[in-house]
């Protein structure tokens, strides 16, 4: 059953990275990399789980804190970096 | 999985959020070959303070890679007969998983099997750390050090842009209301949560570095929401830097603090009556100079990036 | 079997062989800065894969478990990250300084003004001989 | 009892992942930024709860599952938050939610509604 979820995830993980690689706005890549980080917290745990050492939860943990973080850090820089070109990449 | 690498070489803005996938994944990949405190660390450091340095340096340099002016040929042919030699060189190498391999019968099955007699920490990865290879940890710390000074000497920043600054930011600081009551709840939680991984390094994954880096990451987080003016007047620049130096002494007080009590350097086990006691105490120390040092160094570094953005734009 | 087993030998080498190309190929010095990223990530890849052991589990001691993977790369590796972000920063540190004194963070750019600036250095210090000997001719007389 | 929790767990997880690829092939098929948004950040908080519960539901009492409440609170708390920042940012930069006046009604409904989330 882990398995199943942990494919999954993957599956949606590739989906992310997809549209990261794709995303014709930046907007789009800072999307795809949230949500990457999001199934990645829960991949992480999922795969604690099916080695049978759950205890190690807190790295699981510190993705969803380091994710946030950096998702506030890029919309700040874009925020400051006055040139940003309406989010049209070259 | 690592295929993803390959795909990393468009163009230049992209590449740092692709560099922080591409972190994410290898720690998920170090989850999945038992390193449970690398998988720590580079998640910590490669998604959260790389990609926010790799920004901030962006912002100072600018986004786009003006040429494209690559030259391929000569470069991919070095490349393939390169790796084409290396994997050539792996076709001796022991195969992978396997437990007669060379690697593994030296002097890990002591530090496996002794380890909880001698020092008696369950988080065998700590132990080694702080304890049988403390000098070269210390040795590490130093090169953190030694990095988090020449970071500070080559982005200097007048007073006099600061104090320009300081005249100039309550203007663009009144947005953005919820991400600042969000953080505001979240901030303690992640400081808090450093404190644990800090202090449970004994027990669980974590440790000093480990802890320092989130920490740092915390004050980064409140840093961007709510101005450089704020958080230096909670961290005064004096006192970052002081505590840099701090954690390493701590680190080396404790060393020399073991050769009074009649031990070698950084032989923690005088410190105390009993050895495994004392093992730990110095464990703990260690840690904690560690965790302050890499905490004030992240700090430190990007404070100075992020002077160095406010000083372009005030120019 | 014999060839299978090796692979994680061969992601090694496959990373490492793109973040060489692209230090070596690109001109950009964040991409290089990036580039090597990679390299070190592979060199990382490659000390914890030789760690671990099949069945073997975290190097966190435990009842439940007896075999455990070798904690002694996870140690290298860990600090190794670690220094790695601060050399890293470092390096982009020079490169902000670089940007601010050539105006330019591209290889051939940064190196075009080197000769330039060679150039002018050596045609000045022959002006100044040449000045200089124009003197001495001058005291001569 | 031990059954009847599996099975519910089980069936959190299979719900929590099909949200979750539901969310990511919206990701991938949505013609603009917003309606991307939109299927990405409500489907994560839908899934990502299921799958954490499930698991709290396997993991039973203990740090474990205090660990994982604390995850889900604060993938709560922090997906919900940088979603609304993103869509904040994108629209602050000019990004335009995508208008549907050539296309039928009714594809156009989710498209204008991220905006005020």
């Amino acid at each position: 059953m882990y398995a199943l979820t942990a494919v999954t995830l993957l599956m949606v993980m590739s989906l992310a990275l997809t549209r990261a690689f794709m995303g014709p706005t930046l907007y789009d890549r800072i999307l795809a990399v949230n949500n990457f980080g999001t199934k990645t917290v829960l991949l992480l745990a999922i795969i604690d789980f099916m080695a049978g050492r759950p205890d190690f939860l807190d790295i699981a943990i510190v993705y969803a804190l380091i994710n946030f973080i950096s998702i506030i850090g890029v919309l700040r820089f874009f925020e400051y970096a006055g040139n940003s070109a309406a989010g049209e990449e070259n | 999985m690592t295929a993803i690498a390959v795909l990393r070489m468009r163009d230049l803005f992209a590449v740092v959020m692709l560099s922080g996938i591409y972190s994410l994944l290898s720690a998920s990949l170090f989850l999945d070959l038992d390193a449970v405190d690398v998988a720590f660390t580079e998640a910590a450091v490669g998604a959260g303070i790389s990609t926010l340095l790799m920004l901030a340096s962006l912002k100072l340099v600018g986004r786009f890679e003006n040429k494209s002016r690559y030259r391929p040929g000569l470069a991919l042919g070095i490349v393939l007969v390169t790796g084409a030699l290396l994997v050539y060189g792996t076709l001796d190498m022991p195969h992978f998983g396997l437990a007669e391999a060379p690697v593994h019968l030296h002097v890990a099955p002591r530090y496996i099997n002794d380890s909880m007699a001698e020092i008696g920490v369950p988080n065998i990865v700590t132990s080694i750390l702080a304890s049988y290879r403390g000098y070269d940890t210390l040795g590490e710390t130093l090169v953190i050090f030694t990095a988090g000074i020449g970071v500070m000497s080559l982005l200097l920043v007048s007073r006099q842009t600061k104090e320009e600054y300081y005249k100039k930011v309550p203007a663009d600081m009144q947005q953005q209301i919820i991400l600042r009551v969000v953080v505001k709840i979240l901030l303690p939680l992640i400081l808090l949560f450093a404190l644990y991984v800090q202090f449970h390094g004994d027990y669980g994954p974590g440790g000093g570095f480990q802890a320092g880096v989130i920490f740092a990451a915390g004050i980064i987080l409140y840093t961007m929401l709510f101005g450089l003016g704020n958080s230096q007047r909670l961290f005064k620049r004096r006192t970052m830097e002081l505590l840099t130096a701090t954690g390493v002494l701590i680190y080396a007080g404790v060393g020399v603090a073991c050769m009074f009590m009649g031990g070698n350097f950084l032989d923690y086990s005088v410190l105390r009556h009993d050895p495994v006691h004392g093992q730990h105490l110095g464990i703990l120390l260690v840690e904690l100079g560690v965790g302050i040092t890499v905490a004030a160094v992240m700090i430190v570094i990007f404070f100075k990036f992020t002077w160095r953005t406010v000083k372009h734009r005030y120019k | 079997m014999n060839i299978i087993g090796l692979y994680n030998y061969w992601i090694v080498v496959l990373l490492m062989m793109i973040g060489f190309y692209i230090v070596i190929a690109h001109e950009n010095l964040i991409k290089k800065l990036i580039g090597l990223g990679i390299f070190q990530t592979s060199v990382f890849f490659f000390y914890i894969s030789m760690g671990k052991i099949t069945g073997g589990t975290a190097p966190i001691l435990d009842e439940k478990w007896q075999l455990y993977s070798n904690p002694l790369p996870h140690v290298l590796i860990l600090t190794a990250i670690v220094v790695g972000i601060a050399t890293t920063a470092m390096g982009l540190s020079l490169v902000v300084r670089i940007q601010e004194a050539y105006g330019s963070i591209e290889e051939s750019d940064i190196q075009a003004q080197d000769a330039l600036d060679q150039l002018e250095c050596s045609l000045e210090a022959y002006g100044i001989r040449y000045a200089q000997s124009l003197n001495d001719q001058d005291l001569n007389e | 009892m031990e059954l009847a929790l599996d099975i519910l767990s089980w069936f959190c997880l299979v719900m929590g992942s099909f949200f979750c690829l539901t969310g990511g092939v919206g990701l991938l098929r949505f013609p603009d930024f917003f309606t991307r948004i939109h299927s990405a950040s409500l489907t994560d908080t839908l899934g990502a709860s299921l799958i954490l519960i499930g698991l709290v539901l396997q993991a039973g009492w203990g740090i474990v599952s205090a660990k994982l409440v604390l995850i889900l609170i604060f993938s709560l708390l922090a997906g919900t938050t940088a979603s609304h920042a993103m869509a904040k940012a994108a629209l602050k930069s000019g990004l335009e939610p995508h208008k549907n006046d050539k296309k039928e009604e009714s594809s156009g409904g989710p498209a204008s509604k991220p905006s005020l989330t």
